[in-house]
């Protein structure tokens, strides 16, 4: 191992992705805390901007990817892949050699999309809880929560995955216990263990694709690896039937807690109403697709006959999911808790739209992770802005919110609308594509998510009515105000929610913006093709 | 017996370099804090002319000096875990070598390894355990560098003037370095008696070592014999200890009966053949004593107290090297000896040890509202899953699988040196300021000290295995070295047949899994506390230098053997002393 | 000459004593003769063994032993004094401030 | 306002400038249909500036007084509409050359790809099926014309209505952006939702429209009724767009592809389909219909939307958006002619002719008993909406069975009482406005207070008002031309469709289709219902008696608001009957084989006599007695009986216009019927309630979604989440239980190990 091979792992732009981040907010950290509170005082802001910069440099590097590549890739086919196939555990891509780990990194459509979306709503979160408390840790928290996520979406080693799939825990832990709300403590744990004890279900089934997927001739001690891309394109990964059902099994409890998907889902609701706005954002924007994005990776790619085999299961879940979220949130009190049951809900969608097994189908799973990654962060965005406005989420103690704050209450109308999937809106694309797919496939029980999509508006245009509205000629505030003078949103705040807005609503015009619904699409095709309907049977 | 023949060449001398190391700083410990003023007074009337002989006397400013003695240790330790590296590394001396006694005649070289005769064996795995076991102390004695930790937490009642006096006496005392030296004599009696337990190819020789080092760590946990607990813990630790030494030494005494032989080969060999009930008693007994030392359920009772009595440093020592000892004895016996090739007769005996036994340390952890014992109950914890990892050996037999597995425990081990003992070492930290013991004390550490806040939640997230960390690479090597041993020869079409065709070790993996998850709830609970909640103190923490500096190696290696290139030369060291415990 | 076994059995004998007296009996000086009983039984089966395969190696070990349990004894009775000046009492039924 | 509303006409230079833009584009040689997609395209733009200049520019004067606070910018871009409407209707009747190019055999403009939506695979199984393409473009045939006109000629007016009636109220002061913008919003939906070519962008560009119908029903955020108002309407109508998605997805199931052009092009697919195969989709996409255009049961929410600002009521709940089901029953329309799928869709046809009939009655029964003006107008929208369901649905039983040419009568006659409908209720809503206007105008000047506070009076009870027809001469001979429309008096606007519709329902009777029996006596009934309730509403409004002291200051003087109304009281009273004779009905089904007014402009008189003897001289002797009768009801009995009760003659020294003075002389003579002891019976008060349909509802929606929603929020804290505390609180206690097991006591360790080695022992011993 020598250290040139290092720097040229360095030189990698998607290593340089996950590194930049975390390394960067590591130095952040370490600079505020070393010096003394008059020096902390000073280094506040030029921690925060260097924060925002460097966040804003990952969107500029991710958006030359973009515009750079078409990702018109064949089956199987990587983006600034820094090894070979055969040349895993060797060469820059070295890490833990002697069992198999290597730092193989690469990007496809499946990915660039979560990867843009991620790098785009970091400095979005940041911006929107600008004026956090001891915003040195709190935005470099918020970076190092970038570099992980990334990590998650572009690593093709699953050892590497599983780590950055955890590591994202820990400064979202941190987010939540330290500058959540009053059951912070309480909610933080639940957060952090709960999807801790789901994913190592997902690591044990990581570990028996590992013992299949043969690397011998890398000669390390197990002589097995845990690069995906050779799992992907060994004929044979696997043979025991059986045994692929086990893992298949295993990586979707990971995956379906993570989603989060009925009823592992309990966790959800807790971390979204004590989260930070930020916290929040990022955690509906980006942490709830890690579980989708896994379960397209490793668990529809590497398991097609699993996703037909447990088709039915994975539609109950899906429309479990969907109805009973979308009725639960309608038995809510608090808004955030609200829109955090309403994530629940739509991410059911995801697995209808996989079980469908219809490019169309998967394509709109996709950009249901999309979609629903641009606008429930502005959903969270306003239900932030409630929380730092008026100190409440309850929904029966206010009237007539608009008077004061008219910004707030667009972006609520417009989030709510487009969450409710009204179309030219992002959200509707992705029901669009989904259900038609899902009628293709199961024929009438399209009745049921159809049927729920009016609960959905239901609920929205409920809450919306008993918040901003009514309220007669005053507003009626809450309790919590004391004699607080209403306010509209920051600037900040609106700054963020503006650019989530006109996304939302570019995205529902025009899906392709960007190559995002085509590269999907083309993912999803080559998908149906190659894994879940191989060439040798497909005449 | 001639030990002459040991240092007959430079190889031969080189061969237990690391050990003469140990001996010499011994000696070397007890006799330079008396290095003195003393002087022989020629008996020449009127002449008062002194020959110095410096033993005794009125003491030297630098022998005297609190420091010296556990400068001397650390140099010792840090001197034999260096040559210990670079033999193993082939450096120095030699990889690979024996020494046997032959016609009274101690031997050494890489000839005698085959020879009935060998008592203590040299090679890639005692190699790596000893550095273990040194490294452990290393840190230890770094700790305990300029102070007896832990200012006794059961403070005596000043109620008058006396007491004041008596109390100032006792704790000139205690940074009197006469409690120093008896402290880093004990430790390295401890680290010579790991490494011959490590050494050790014959049975009795591994109970003697192992004798030496219990004997050494009892008085190591009354060291605090100020206080209440101290003695209390020391006398539990040690009752139960020699209870359990003796049950072991007696299974040890049926073994020969049996065989007439101790040495491991011998008995390996005759194990085959078929053991009798007389050997099969002797081995459950000998579980007996290892179990303790391992603090396996039903035997881990006094751990928890051992733990919460000892000061901090010497309980992270139980933690990691002590348990680390119990469990090469225990691989010793169960695999060099008794490990058949298709399932040996206590795979299933281990693996419900191994289940309750992790399953018990969690849950009780769980509740637990003093982190030491906490700490404590989670190493009973980690000891199941370990455990867990020797009964599916057992399953597999001698082969890739359980060679996997034992690189998993020898790298577990190794790092558990890090965390587990780094944890510990913030635990001395908050001793030195009379606390520790209550989770109160840390609410707010973060506040207090951001960096140790850090490290100690790198402890915790290392103990509860979340990657990128130490103790995660660690327990993933242990379960996919479980899985594998299952998951090879599965068949079945559909979902049930396979789960029909699963080995029940399999669930022994996913029990580990589980008992994770739970761990990670009272691990997390003091990340909470640290970050979370108020306090109403504010001091700064102790400085304590060198308890700083040995927590930042702690932490450094929980995160360099967790990921990355590190991780890697660890595991592969651990892979070839797994190699070499199989033979 | 005596049978090996009658040496073992009394070995086992003695132990069992050893070890039904190490739990029944509160006094700690008491307890550690009831391991020292114990490790008698391990040396008389050494013995045994000696008597029994005619090699040395048995009474080598019997002579360790009796050093162990010397060295045991001696580290026991250290920390007993240790706990005695501390609380009292000898009594393991009234050190137990460590539990739970 | 008054003094100075002559000179604003100078406000309205840049609107008409934009007359001018077909000109420019014209010149700039672009054609017509290639300039069509800028009437979606100009709102859109226009949408989000007026929105973002109006939050930015907030009470400036430039904003306030000169743009009318984007009322003149609104007004701008709805004149281009309009006039690249007017283009497009002029190229598509001159058969221009260069229009061609987008033409088919079938007459139909269209340009299929404006823009690719979403593409992707469909696979069935492993095979591959093809490429499919959800693009936007447009199509343009002569009912998407129609309706298109109407929807920009209305938007228009009603826009240039609005700017006097919304900037004169200190209520809606620096928020009329909001409206213009939402205003504006909803017109790109409607011209969307009209030249859209697949049934997606259609459905699109109809949610859009909801949303601004949502909006703009709820621009009274403040008040709890409209809030709830625009919810309703936003939810009933979600509810029917929903099964309109479902059935959208059934539809692409079949085809593959919701283009127009695909589907029409051959209903079949190659005989892949069947007609049984249409029956759900179609249904699916009915229910959407009935929502959007509030017919039975999913009408409860036009009356409430009649909550929001007398504008929107005018264009969205009366005029336009409430045109859209019947616009989407008329896109179905060639499949139900396909003549493959001959008798398979006639129970559907006549479903929909059923769902008209009831609602048609429905509604005008309800009508009977509102006091509320727009309430009054809403419940007749819902009315004569349903009859064109029914004349639709007649037609599509026609076409469905075979009968082509009356198929094309009936369909023509439907589309036609559309646009003379939408004509006339636009205009009564923008009378009725101008009523409510002067009404709240007027008490506050007799109030002396003007800070819109009224809730102690209803400006919009008829209860308060009579006796306006001299203060108002202008809104009530709109008033008047309008409802003479919309009951059908002959010869004037609706009279020429409604009779059409309902002699082709009596005629599907008679060709063998005896389920339509009872909607075709509901529509006749209804046409004497509809004179009743349209003439109570005029009398009770402007002849008699003042009935409150407010109507003293009433005076009517806007600009903005009397030129809408004098506009379209022209085209209400001489369109229907030019068209009529233009032979407009049969040129909206079959724009490919007659030529509108080529007859009669070549002859004239023969045109008018030969369309005069049609409507009242029939050949057949149903269509003469239907004919007869639903006039005798419609323009005698009906207004008779409402004269009889609520007519009289003006206050003393009030002399109304000779234009509806005889109307007043005529209701004051006929005597007077007091109707006490039936307005207070079981029957008014059922209808008071709106037939309790209302109630019946949210007794239901209270009684099983609301409690669920609260059991499963229960369920999921207690048990879903409670099974994890479970498991949390019991980890902790078994803890406790096992840290018991500690003593403390060396003795008990000491036996528990003893135990352990017995245990170990006698396993090991029990294995070897």
């Amino acid at each position: 191992m020598e250290i040139t091979e290092y720097i040229t792992m360095l030189g990698n732009p998607l290593t340089v992705l996950i590194l930049l981040p975390i390394t960067g907010a590591l130095l952040l950290m370490l600079v505020h805390w070393l010096g003394n509170d008059e020096r902390r005082e000073m280094l506040a802001n030029p921690i925060r901007y260097t924060n925002l910069g460097i966040a804003l440099l990952m969107f500029v590097l991710a958006t030359f990817i973009g515009l750079e590549e078409k990702f018109g890739l064949a089956w199987g086919e990587y983006l600034y892949q820094n090894c070979e196939i055969g040349a895993v555990s060797t060469g820059s891509c070295t890490l833990i050699s002697s069992i198999g780990v290597s730092w193989h990194v690469g990007i496809d459509a499946l990915s660039f999309p979560m990867v843009w979306l991620t790098t785009l709503l970091i400095p979005i979160s940041m911006v929107v809880e600008w004026d956090a408390k001891k915003g040195a840790y709190f935005h470099s928290l918020i970076l190092m929560m970038e570099g992980a996520l990334i990590g998650v979406f572009v690593s093709l080693d699953l050892f590497v995955f599983y780590v950055f799939w955890e590591l994202t825990l820990i400064p979202m832990f941190f987010l939540i216990l330290m500058w959540g709300g009053e059951d912070r403590r309480y909610a933080a744990q639940k957060f952090f263990i709960y999807t801790f004890a789901a994913s190592v279900f997902m690591l044990a089934g990581i570990l028996v694709m590992y013992f299949n997927n043969d690397a011998s001739w890398v000669g390390n001690i197990t002589g097995k690896s845990f690069d995906f891309v050779l799992m992907d394109t060994s004929t044979n990964f696997i043979e025991a039937e059986g045994l692929r059902s086990i893992v298949f099994l295993l990586m979707l409890i990971g995956f379906a807690t993570k989603m989060p998907s009925v009823p592992v889902h309990t966790w959800l609701p807790d971390a979204h109403v004590q989260a930070p706005t930020a916290g929040s954002m990022l955690l509906a924007g980006v942490m709830l697709k890690m579980g989708a994005y896994g379960f397209l990776r490793l668990g529809v790619t590497l398991f097609p006959d699993q996703v037909i085999e447990f088709q039915t299961l994975l539609i109950v879940l899906g429309m479990v999911s969907l109805v009973y979220g979308a009725v639960v949130c309608l038995g809510q009190v608090n808004l955030k808790r609200m829109v955090a049951y309403s994530s629940v809900s739509h991410m059911g969608l995801i697995f209808l739209g996989v079980a469908t097994l219809q490019p169309l189908g998967i394509a709109g799973a996709i950009f249901m992770m999309f979609a629903h990654g641009i606008i429930s962060p502005l959903l969270f965005a306003v239900c932030g802005s409630f929380k730092h406005h008026y100190h409440t989420l309850e929904i029966d103690s206010m009237r007539g919110l608009a008077h004061h704050s008219p910004w707030m209450s667009a972006h609520m109308m417009v989030g709510w609308m487009g969450s409710l999937g009204l179309p030219l809106m992002a959200g509707f694309v992705a029901e669009v594509a989904i259900l038609i797919a899902f009628y293709m496939a199961f024929g009438w029980w399209v009745l049921l998510p159809a049927v729920t999509l009016i609960v959905t508006a239901t609920y929205y245009l409920w809450s919306m009515q008993r918040t901003i509205f009514e309220g007669g000629g005053e507003a009626q505030l809450p309790p919590t105000m004391h004699d607080e003078e209403p306010r509209d949103i920051t600037w900040h705040e609106n700054t963020g929610m503006l650019i989530l807005g006109v996304l939302a609503v570019i995205y529902g015009i025009y899906p392709d913006f960007f190559g995002m619904f085509e590269m999907m699409s083309d993912w999803a095709t080559l998908l149906v093709e190659n894994a879940i309907y191989p060439p040798e049977v497909n005449p | 017996m001639n030990l002459g023949a040991l240092f007959s060449s430079v190889n031969m001398a080189s061969t237990l370099i690391p050990e003469w190391i140990l001996l010499l700083g011994i000696v070397a410990i007890i006799i330079v804090p008396n290095l003195g003023k003393a002087t022989f007074r020629l008996p020449v009337p009127g002449k008062a002319w002194r020959i110095p002989y410096f033993i005794g006397g009125k003491r030297f400013a630098f022998t005297s000096d609190p420091r010296l003695p556990s400068a001397i240790a650390a140099f010792t330790l840090f001197a034999s875990f260096i040559t210990a590296l670079l033999s193993q590394m082939g450096e120095i001396g030699v990889t690979e070598s024996c020494v046997a006694i032959r016609d009274g005649v101690a031997r050494a070289g890489p000839e005698w390894c085959s020879d009935g005769s060998m008592i203590l064996q040299i090679d890639a795995f005692s190699r790596l355990m000893g550095m273990i076991f040194t490294a452990a102390l290393l840190l230890a004695v770094i700790a305990n560098w300029d102070r007896l930790p832990a200012t006794p937490h059961h403070r005596i009642a000043l109620k008058t003037q006396r007491d004041e006096v008596v109390e100032s006496r006792r704790l000139h005392r205690l940074l009197n370095n006469r409690r120093q030296v008896d402290f880093a004599l004990l430790v390295l009696m401890v680290a010579l008696g790991m490494s011959t337990v490590a050494l050790s190819a014959n049975l009795f020789m591994l109970f003697v070592g192992l004798e030496l080092a219990s004997m050494a760590s009892y008085v190591l946990v009354s060291f605090n014999k100020e206080t209440q607990i101290g003695p209390e813990a020391g006398v539990k630790y040690f009752i139960v200890g020699s209870v359990a030494s003796a049950i072991g030494l007696y299974g040890i005494s049926m073994l020969y009966i049996w065989n007439g032989d101790l040495s491991i080969s011998s008995l390996r060999s005759s194990w085959a053949d078929g053991p009798n009930g007389m050997a099969t008693i002797g081995l459950g007994m000998m579980l007996v004593a290892f179990g303790f030392k391992v603090s396996a359920v039903p035997f881990h009772f006094a751990t928890p107290d051992a733990y919460s009595g000892a000061s901090g440093p010497v309980a992270g020592v139980l933690a990691t090297a002590s348990k680390a000892m119990g469990f090469v004895a225990l691989m010793r016996v169960l695999i060099g000896i008794t490990l058949a090739d298709d399932g040996s007769e206590w795979t299933i005996l281990i693996g419900v040890i191994a289940a309750i036994t992790m399953t018990w340390g969690n849950l009780a952890a769980l509740g637990s509202r003093n982190p030491k014992r906490m700490l404590a109950y989670s190493s009973v914890a980690h000891a199941g899953y370990i455990l867990a990892g020797i009964a599916a050996i057992g399953a597999l037999g001698p082969g890739e699988g359980s060679e996997l597995i034992a690189t998993a425990i020898i790298f577990h081990l190794a790092v558990l040196v890090t965390f587990k003992l780094g944890a510990f070492l913030v635990i001395a930290l908050l001793e030195c300021e009379g606390r520790g013991h209550e989770l109160e004390h840390y609410h707010g550490l973060a506040r207090r000290d951001p960096l140790i806040a850090i490290s100690m939640m790198i402890f915790m997230l290392a103990l509860a295995g979340v990657p990128p960390l130490a103790g995660f690479l660690s327990k993933l090597m242990m379960v996919s070295g479980i899985i594998s041993s299952t998951v090879g020869d599965v068949a079945g079409s559909s979902l049930s047949e396979t789960m029909d065709s699963l080995s029940w070790v399999f669930w022994l993996a996913i029990l580990i899994f589980i008992n994770s998850a739970i761990s990670l709830f009272y691990y997390l609970r003091i990340c909470v506390v640290m970050f979370y909640d108020e306090t109403d103190r504010n001091l700064r923490l102790s400085r304590a230098p060198m308890i700083r500096i040995a927590i930042m190696f702690c932490t450094m290696g929980a995160i360099v053997f967790g990921f990355g290139i590190l991780a890697d030369v660890l595991a592969s060291a651990a892979h070839d002393a797994a190699l070499a415990l199989f033979g | 000459m005596i049978e090996p076994s009658w040496i073992a059995g009394l070995g086992a004998f003695l132990f069992c004593i050893g070890l039904v007296g190490v739990f029944t009996r509160k006094n700690a000086i008491i307890v550690l003769m009831c391991i020292e009983i114990m490790l008698n039984a391990v040396n008389l089966n050494f013995v045994a063994g000696a008597a029994h395969w005619e090699n040395i190696d048995g009474w080598v070990y019997t002579s360790i032993a009796i050093a162990i349990a010397a060295a045991e004894v001696a580290v026991g009775l250290a920390i007993f004094l240790a706990l005695y000046s501390q609380r009292g009492t000898i009594s393991l039924d009234e050190v137990t401030l460590l539990k739970h | 306002m008054g003094e100075h509303s002559k000179s604003e006409w100078n406000l309205l230079l840049p609107v008409g400038l934009m007359i001018f833009f077909p000109v420019i584009r014209h010149l700039l040689e672009f054609d017509a249909m290639e300039s069509a997609f800028l009437i979606v395209a100009v709102p859109l733009v226009i949408f989000p500036a007026i929105l973002i200049l109006g939050q930015l520019s907030k009470g400036e004067d430039w904003w306030k007084n000169q743009l009318k606070e984007g009322g003149i910018v609104a007004l701008a871009g709805l004149a281009i509409t309009l006039s690249l409407t007017v283009w497009l209707i002029i190229e598509f009747y001159m058969g221009n050359e260069k229009l061609s190019q987008f033409e088919d055999d079938a007459g139909v403009l269209s340009q299929g790809v404006i823009f690719d939506w979403i593409q992707f695979e469909i696979f069935d199984g492993a095979t591959l099926l093809g490429t499919s393409t959800l693009s936007f473009g447009l199509w343009i045939d002569s009912v998407s014309l129609v309706v298109l006109f109407v929807a920009a000629f209305l938007c228009f007016l009603i826009c240039w209505f609005a700017i006097g009636y919304m900037n004169t109220d200190p209520i809606n002061e620096d928020r009329n952006h909001r409206f213009f913008a939402e205003f504006v919003l909803f017109s790109m939906g409607m011209f969307g939702m009209v030249l859209a070519d697949s049934f997606l962008w259609l459905f699109i560009f109809w949610e859009i429209m909801g949303l601004c119908s949502y909006l703009l029903i709820g621009f009274y955020w403040e008040k709890p009724s409209a809030a709830a108002a625009a919810k309703k309407a936003f939810l009933t109508t979600r509810v029917g767009d929903v099964f309109l998605m479902v059935g959208l997805f059934m539809l692409y199931d079949l085809y593959h592809s919701l283009e127009f052009a695909v589907i029409f092009g051959d209903p079949t697919l190659g005989g892949a389909v069947h007609g049984v195969d249409l029956q759900w989709p179609l249904f699916f996409m009915f229910i959407g219909c009935v929502g959007k255009s509030a017919q039975f049961p999913l009408h409860v929410w036009l009356p409430d939307a009649m909550e929001g600002p007398t504008p929107v009521s005018a264009l969205i709940h009366a005029a336009t958006m409430v045109n859209a089901g019947l616009y989407l029953v008329a896109r179905m329309f060639p499949l139900f002619s396909e003549p493959h799928f001959e008798g398979d869709l006639s129970d559907l046809a006549m479903l929909i002719a059923w769902i008209g009939g009831i609602t048609a009655c429905m509604a005008a029964f309800i009508a009977f008993v509102a006091n509320d003006i727009k309430r009054v107008l809403a419940y007749s929208t819902m009315s004569q909406l349903a009859y064109i369901f029914t004349g639709l649905g007649a037609a599509c039983w026609f076409a469905n069975e075979g009968y082509h040419h009356l198929a094309t009568v009936a369909f023509g006659a439907s589309l036609f009482h559309l646009f003379n409908h939408a004509m006339a209720k636009g205009m009564l809503f923008m009378a009725s406005g101008s009523v409510i206007h002067e009404m709240h105008h007027a008490h506050d000047h007799a109030h002396g207070h003007d800070d819109g506070d009224h809730h102690d009076f209803d400006p919009q009870d008829m209860r308060n008002m009579g006796g306006l027809a001299s203060k108002m001469p202008v809104t009530s001979i709109a008033m008047m031309l309008g409802s003479m429309s919309i009951i059908g008096i002959p010869l004037i606007g609706g009279f020429w469709s409604k009779e059409g519709i309902v002699g082709q329902a009596w005629n599907v009777y008679a060709h063998g289709g005896e389920m339509i029996l009872f909607p075709a006596i509901l529509v006749l009934a209804t046409a004497g219902m509809t004179g009743f309730y349209m003439s109570r509403m005029w009398f009770m409004t402007f002849a008699g008696k003042p009935k409150s002291d407010v109507v003293e200051h009433v005076h009517e003087d806007t600009q903005w608001i009397k030129t809408p109304l004098v506009v379209l009281s022209i085209v209400t009273a001489f369109s229907g009957f030019i068209l009529a004779c233009g032979n407009f009905v049969h040129w909206l089904a079959e724009p490919y084989h007659y030529e509108p007014f080529g007859e009669l402009l070549a002859h004239p008189i023969d045109a008018i006599l030969h369309e005069l003897e049609h409507a009242f001289l029939p050949e057949e002797n149903l269509l003469k007695i239907v004919g007869w009768t639903a006039i005798l009801l419609s323009a005698g009995l009906g207004p008779f009986i409402a004269a009889r009760m609520h007519g009289g003659r003006l206050a003393d020294g009030e002399e109304a216009t000779p234009l509806t003075n005889w109307l007043i002389s005529y209701s004051g003579s006929v005597g007077h019927t007091d109707v006490g002891d039936l307005a207070t019976g079981g029957f008014a008060t059922a209808l008071h309630n709106r037939l309790y349909i209302d109630d019946a509802y949210e007794w239901v929606i209270s009684r099983t979604i609301m409690p669920l929603a609260t059991i499963c929020a229960w369920i999921d804290k207690n048990w879903v989440d409670g099974a994890i505390k479970g498991i949390e609180s019991g980890s902790q206690s078994t803890s406790t239980w096992l840290r018991q097991f500690t003593t403390g006591r060396a003795s008990d360790y000491l036996l528990m190990a003893t135990v352990g080695m017995l245990v170990i022992v006698g396993i090991l011993w029990g294995v070897a």
